[in-house]
């Protein structure tokens, strides 16, 4: 019966290989289309990696987060680079996706990259020669050096490697202490509590970190267009329908979080992809709400964590010091308005820009 | 060996990866890529090891880290992706000239 | 002023920061002048450069009756800024103040209706603030600040004309001081390192180093001499001097006869004397190399002279050979060597200037720049070069002018320390300088003038030029006259440069 | 006098006033100027009531949370952190009181100018503030967006291309850093900085982190040879911003390299904490040879700036071999080297700023930063070229400025234990450095042909340039002061 214990580790070489494989391919296909769609499986793969590893808050956030909303900016930052692109381009990514995970890999496929080869705008002109499928060598350094780098890399990973290999041995870290003192946390689950009490400091600052990519990218991007074509009514009546779902399982999600893996961030996201949905589906917000309502909208998270953090300071605690028997209001508060600022924050992100 | 040990080396293989096409690749999304790739295989060597207690639960502090880690790099993509969009309408390109110079 | 400096000060501290204030101050406001304040602009100069004389005399008279003037601030732990007023410090002082009140008058005449002059003013002010600065530094490292500053102060200068050929002389300024900064701050720093101390000592600190560290004090010797000998221009260090002299007439004066080359002698002086110790160094063996080196310049500056058509390239080479007669009365190592060096330090400032100042005058008059232009221009500007003569005499070394004393001291000095070879350096130097510089007075006086001079300008009525430009060289001729004919008499120079030879060879 | 305010609260004052203030800038853009005006003067006073608090209470350690290291995430503050936190206070407030008057005519700039500038200080304080290796990985990761969205700010090509490629760089720097914290958590259970360094052993997995940390921080501190995206980015930026990066944004990953070494690895025993000093010191002469080099040979003002800043980050590193043999048990920061590298990049700060504005100012002025074509400069707009000058004393470590005691000291060290070579590379730095800033000076005084018109200049970006460049000055007096205060903490 020895060969049963193996099994799992068995999968979990395959699925490592997999994970392996499938970076291999995102980052050396010719094709950009094809290599974000990879890149998107790679995100699946992870997720279940994650799951192996029994870290199945870090599973979610990687499916919604890493594989999901990256995906999808991805995508649409791709959609935006072929010229002669609208906003809408997804429903022409969206057959192409298909397209390519069934694709013979050998022949380029007529993607969205080659339609630059042939457009008609002057600004083609550059995306030709950065774009062009035929022959990899266009897009990367000449074979030469590529080896070159490649055999300068391998020996500090290898070094890595065995380093890895060398701290593979049992230590507890924190676990004991986290599990000592959980009951003043406020919550039950050791990752939420960990999150947004012990390391809150840092949480506060990644909202922050959210918050300042946005304001970056609304510095970059003009605003988007507002008057794109017409939705397609199934998508519009099937994104009326799930975006209350959508809601729903973002605020159980945060409900859930205090007690099992989940969170403001998982929460946030699914609340992102309702807004991407419903804006896809022609929904738009109205233009009295798209001043100060959203900037108030996408502040809102940090404004009350840092607002609690240092209203304690106030009552003699210490910075992000929740009184006693406060902590679990606080923390829900909190997870609140972090929830929906993420939301709005994806949302925005994925439209690009300023509206 | 254990599964932790796989997916924590197969992190190192994925950060090997991510470099070399950081360095080889040109266009600008492939090397955004290249930086998603080498964050998730710092996230697997950083959580994977969280869990090498046998039977123990995982530690739940580099978790935490993935996850704020996680949402960063979001955060950094979707940065990066919008210079590329605003370098595309500046200059038409969406590769960073070897020479730098004005 | 500074915050630091203890507010029970007793009131000896303040002369010399007032000192220092009565130039920076004026020097300061007068960049936000507006260029049209002409009256403003001239009372600051004046009332500031008549303060800074006067409170130099008190500090004369003071340090005469063994007052000490000192004031001091922490820069770096055990190191402070220090200004101390000594004997030697107010030999340099008197020189500097004297003469930048009478270059100001000059310099006031020589701009009028000039463009940029609250510019020009301005630096000024600070240039002879930094001067007056390493006079009274009582430590390398302040020393060390004021001489940088000074390098900066000149720049702006050099370059004031704004020509191409300005800002190149300005490039070639700046790569010769800047480059002998770092030798400077290399040896000051190495020096600290192995002492722990860098104040001015009459006889030297480094005595007890002799032992065991003799080749980093003699290296630390070279790199300090390097360092001040950009400015005092010696061969081979000098190639920016004649090129400065693109700069207007009173910055020629400046540079040459009270500040900049004048700071590089003083420099020397210094490291000789208080870092060192002549006595040290002579046993380090390092007076004799700078005592051909300053020979050598001697005689290299008064051969180029000869050659030189344009009367201030003339000029410029002749001060690369009277300042070495400073370092070369160092070098000798000996009292009496000692207070001719010391002495011409004074007795070349003010016969220099005067040189300047008349050069200054008939270009800016007739607009006359080359010797050879020079035909008769004493009947045209009797007074200009009467006192242009008196310069010249003195450069020569004829008595009762002082350059005469100078080359007096500097000769016995030779024979009393057993050298015979500085007498014969002195002598042919003596002899070039006659060279070059008596047919200037032949073609001035005794050639007939040409019908028309290169470029007139007309002062109104019968005056041969602007008085403002005519009174400095008279007054600093008949101070040239006066210091030679009455030597003897206290406070003259040569009186003072005894008192220092004095300190540094009899004290214990 | 009473303290009302311990340390403690001015140090979150320090991280959460530009926070909350760029929340409000974002929220009400119109308020942006008085916001961010005000903001600057709370951190300012903020800044210095942490080192009140620091001289009277000696070094802080605040527990956020109060849960305390290694569960909770510490912030700390000793002479270290407090000196450059100072000096980030006056030249952020300097570089802020510019921006009013720079971006008056560029409503979009301004417009997000500010929040990203104040999320850009939140870091930087924060920075200097963490006790936590992951919580300054999360700052480093603020740090390095708002810096390459600030870069882009102008939107013209060569900037975005510059702050694309900075961009790149930050991320990989700061996923290298992250990387070490990995292998330092999993090697000794914690990532609170103070406990590490009492439980890391040498060993492949602290050699491993020390390599792939300086690696990624030296990749943000642009240290030659990894110095290749910095002129770009801070050639292109516009001038505050350029400012902020090359005074203050440099600084922090210097900092950061500075704190590691002297907490975790410098005591370690074995071949690779011994040679890793000598190594950077390699790389420091390098930078400040071929950055003074290159900057000599620009033609453009704001590229040459950002080629000396090149050659400076290179002094910084010279300390390093210096220190090693210089270290004794008393005090970490009695340590003359260490105290030399303080000084050159407080002074380096300032001065970077005031030469970075001025050249702002020139560029409004003349519509271009052309150095052949500076056009008399110097007599049109006096106060900026004063700045640029003082600036550039303190970068060429003329005396009295700041960067002449950071020399004079480094000079010291080099001298006392021999290292002939480094004083050399020293003192040639500084005369290098004398070239290309009287280069620009030369070309100030000298007229072109065709006369050119110059815009006006407002007199607030002309002011504060200059008081910025005089704080470089008075920073060489500031000794007597400064030395107290980086005693603060410093026994290891």
């Amino acid at each position: 019966m020895a060969w049963l214990n193996l099994l799992p580790l068995a999968i979990d070489l395959v699925l490592a290989l997999t994970l392996l494989w499938l970076a291999w391919r995102a980052l050396s296909s010719p094709d950009l289309f094809r290599a974000v769609v990879l890149f998107i499986a790679l995100g699946l793969v992870l997720g279940l990696v994650w799951v192996r590893l029994d870290a199945v808050d870090i599973a979610l956030a990687e499916i919604a987060l890493g594989a999901g909303v990256t995906g999808a900016l991805l995508l649409a930052a791709l959609a935006k680079l072929q010229p002669g692109a609208t906003d809408s381009a997804e429903p022409a990514s969206a057959a192409e996706f298909a397209a390519a995970l069934e694709g013979d890999p050998d022949t380029p496929r007529p993607a969205l990259a080659e339609r630059a080869a042939t457009g008609t705008a002057p600004i083609a002109l550059g995306s030709t020669l950065d774009e062009r499928p035929v022959g990899a060598a266009a897009g990367t350094a000449p074979i030469a050096l590529r080896w070159l780098i490649a055999l300068l890399l391998i020996p500090p990973c290898i070094g890595l490697g065995l380093v890895v290999w060398r701290l593979w041995v049992p230590a507890p870290g924190l676990t004991d202490l986290v599990a000592a003192r959980l009951d003043e946390s406020g919550v039950t689950y050791p990752v939420t509590a960990v999150l947004l009490n012990f390391r809150g400091y840092d949480t506060l600052l990644e909202l922050a970190v959210l918050l300042l990519a946005l304001i970056g990218v609304w510095s970059l991007s003009p605003a988007p267009h507002l008057d794109d074509a017409e939705p397609e009514p199934a998508l519009a009546a099937l994104s009326r329908l799930l975006a209350p779902l959508m809601i729903l399982v973002a605020a159980y999600l945060v409900w859930i979080g205090a007690q099992a893996p989940g969170g403001a961030f998982q929460a946030g996201s699914v609340l992102g992809a309702a807004g991407v949905l419903l804006r896809l589906s022609g929904w738009r917000l109205s233009p009295r709400a798209t001043g100060w309502p959203l900037r108030l909208a996408l502040v809102l998270g940090v404004a009350v964590f840092a607002f609690i953090g240092l209203a304690v300071i106030g009552l003699g605690q210490p910075l992000l010091g929740y009184p006693a028997g406060w902590a679990k209001p606080a923390i829900l508060a909190i997870e609140l308005a972090a929830t929906l600022s993420i939301g709005t924050i994806l949302a925005a992100l994925f439209i690009g820009g300023r509206p | 060996m254990n599964s932790v040990l796989v997916f924590a080396l197969a992190g190192v293989g994925l950060i090997l990866l991510g470099l070399h096409a950081l360095l080889v690749q040109r266009h600008l999304l492939r090397k955004v890529l290249a930086f998603n790739v080498i964050s998730s295989g710092i996230f697997l060597i950083l959580a994977g090891l969280a869990r090498r207690a046998p039977g123990a639960e995982p530690d739940p502090v580099p978790q935490a880290m993935v996850l704020t880690g996680i949402v960063v790099a979001v955060a950094a993509t979707a940065l990066a992706l919008a210079m590329i969009q605003a370098l595309r309408t500046a200059t038409g390109r969406t590769r960073l000239d070897d020479d730098g110079e004005d | 002023m500074m915050p630091t400096i203890d507010a029970a000060l007793p009131p000896n501290a303040w002369l010399p920061l007032l000192v220092l204030a009565s130039s920076l101050l004026p020097g300061l406001v007068i960049f936000f002048l507006a260029e049209q304040r002409y009256w403003t602009r001239t009372l600051l100069n004046l009332a500031g450069s008549l303060i800074k004389l006067l409170l130099v005399g008190a500090m004369l008279w003071g340090v005469f009756h063994q007052q000490q003037y000192a004031a001091s601030l922490p820069l770096l732990p055990g190191l402070d800024l220090v200004l101390r007023v000594r004997p030697l410090s107010l030999l340099f002082l008197v020189l500097s103040a004297g003469l930048w009140l009478l270059t100001t008058l000059y310099a006031i005449g020589y701009l009028e209706d000039s463009p940029n002059r609250s510019r020009f003013f301005g630096f000024f002010s600070l240039c002879v603030t930094a001067t007056v600065g390493v006079a009274m530094a009582g430590n390398l490292l302040t020393f060390l600040l004021f001489f940088e500053l000074l390098t900066l102060t000149t720049y702006p200068l050099v370059v004031h004309r704004g020509s191409e050929e300005a800002r190149r002389a300005g490039q070639i300024y700046l790569a010769h001081t800047v480059i002998a900064g770092a030798l400077l701050l290399a040896g000051t720093v190495w020096l600290y390192t192995l002492t722990g101390t860098l104040e001015f000592t009459t006889r030297g600190f480094v005595a007890g180093l002799v032992e065991g560290h003799r080749w980093s004090l003699i290296a630390i010797f070279v790199l300090l001499i390097i360092g001040v000998g950009v400015k005092a221009a010696l061969v081979p260090l000098h190639s920016w001097l004649p090129r400065a002299m693109v700069a207007p007439a009173p910055v020629s004066a400046l540079l040459h006869a009270v500040a900049v080359v004048k700071a590089g002698a003083f420099g020397i002086v210094l490291i000789v004397y208080d870092v060192f110790g002549v006595e040290v160094a002579a046993e380090l063996g390092v007076t004799k190399p700078l005592a051909l080196v300053a020979a050598f310049t001697i005689l290299y500056g008064s051969v180029r002279a000869l050659f030189q058509d344009n009367l201030k390239r003339r000029l410029a080479f002749s001060t690369v050979s009277q300042v070495s007669y400073i370092v070369l009365g160092v070098a000798i190592v000996g009292p009496l060597a000692t207070v001719g060096g010391l002495v011409h330090l004074v007795h070349q400032g003010v016969m220099k200037i005067t040189l300047f100042f008349c050069a200054g005058n008939l270009a800016e008059t007739l607009g006359i720049h080359q010797v050879s232009e020079m035909d008769g221009v004493g009947r045209r500007m009797p007074w200009t070069m009467l006192a242009f003569s008196i310069g010249v005499f003195g450069m020569i070394g004829l008595p009762p002018v002082a350059g005469f004393i100078s080359k007096w001291y500097l000769g016995l000095g030779g024979l009393e320390a057993g050298l015979h070879w500085p007498l014969f350096v002195l002598a042919g130097s003596s002899l070039l300088n006659a060279a070059y510089f008596l047919p200037i007075l032949h073609r001035a006086w005794f050639r007939e003038p040409p019908d028309t001079w290169p470029e007139e300008r007309d002062f109104g009525g019968k005056k041969e030029t602007a008085w403002l430009l005519l009174l400095p060289p008279l007054v600093t001729a008949a101070l040239s006259l006066l210091i030679g004919l009455f030597a003897s008499m206290p406070f003259t120079p040569l009186e003072w440069a005894r008192l220092i030879a004095e300190r540094e060879f009899y004290q214990p | 006098m009473p303290m009302l305010l311990s340390g403690a609260d001015w140090a979150v004052a320090l991280v959460f006033v530009p926070l909350l203030a760029a929340l409000a800038c974002f929220l009400v853009p119109r308020a942006a100027n008085w916001l961010g005006l005000l903001a600057a003067t709370l951190i300012l006073l903020a800044a210095l009531g942490l080192v009140g608090g620091l001289l009277s209470e000696g070094p802080l350690r605040v527990a956020v949370g109060g849960w305390g290291a290694p569960l909770g995430i510490d912030l700390w503050a000793d002479g270290l952190s407090a000196i450059l936190l100072l000096m980030t206070a006056l030249v952020g407030f300097g570089v802020s009181l510019y921006a009013l008057a720079y971006f008056a005519g560029h409503p979009r700039q301004q417009r997000w100018f500010w929040p990203l500038w104040l999320l850009l200080w939140t870091a930087l304080n924060g920075l200097y503030l963490a006790a936590d290796l992951f919580n300054l990985y999360v700052m480093l990761e603020v740090l390095g967006l708002s810096a390459a969205a600030l870069t882009a700010l102008s939107g013209s090509a060569t900037a975005l291309h510059a702050a694309m490629r900075y961009l790149l760089v930050s991320l990989l720097g700061s996923a290298a850093y992250l990387l070490g914290v990995a292998l330092l958590y999993h090697g000794a259970g914690t990532v609170d900085i103070a406990l590490l360094g009492e439980r890391l052993e040498a060993g492949a997995v602290a050699y491993s982190a020390l390599l792939v940390m300086a690696t990624g921080l030296l990749l943000k501190t642009a240290l030659f040879p990894f110095h290749f995206w910095l002129p770009p980015a801070h050639g292109s930026a516009p001038a505050p911003v350029s400012a902020l990066l090359s005074a203050l944004v440099i600084k922090a990953s210097f900092y950061l390299l500075l704190r590691l070494w002297l907490e975790l690895f410098s005591g370690l025993a074995g071949p690779l904490p011994a040679l890793f000093p000598e190594l950077l010191g390699l790389f420091g002469v390098a930078a400040v040879l071929w950055g003074s080099v290159q900057a000599l040979r620009q033609r453009r003002l704001k590229r040459l700036i950002a080629y000396s800043t090149v050659a400076q980050i290179g002094y910084l590193f010279l300390a390093f071999p210096l220190a090693g043999a210089l270290s004794n048990a008393d005090s970490m920061m009695a340590n003359g080297a260490w105290q030399a590298v303080l000084y050159l990049a407080l002074a380096h700060g300032l001065a970077k700023a005031a030469m970075f504005l001025s050249a702002g100012s020139l560029l409004r002025f003349a519509g271009h930063d052309r150095i052949a074509d500076l056009d008399r400069a110097v007599q049109r707009l006096p106060l900026t070229l004063t700045a640029f000058v003082l600036g550039g004393v303190s970068i060429m470590g003329l005396p009295p400025s700041g960067g002449f005691i950071g020399k004079w000291l480094l000079l010291e060290a080099a001298f006392s234990q021999g290292r002939w070579g480094l004083a050399l590379v020293v003192l040639v730095g500084g005369v290098l450095a004398a070239g290309y800033v009287f280069k620009v000076v030369g070309y100030a005084f000298t007229p072109t042909e065709i006369a050119q018109e110059g815009a006006a200049v407002p007199l607030g970006m002309q002011w504060s340039a200059l008081l910025l460049a005089f704080g470089a000055i008075l920073l060489g007096f500031a000794a007597p002061w400064l030395w107290p205060l980086l005693e603060v903490g410093a026994a290891p």
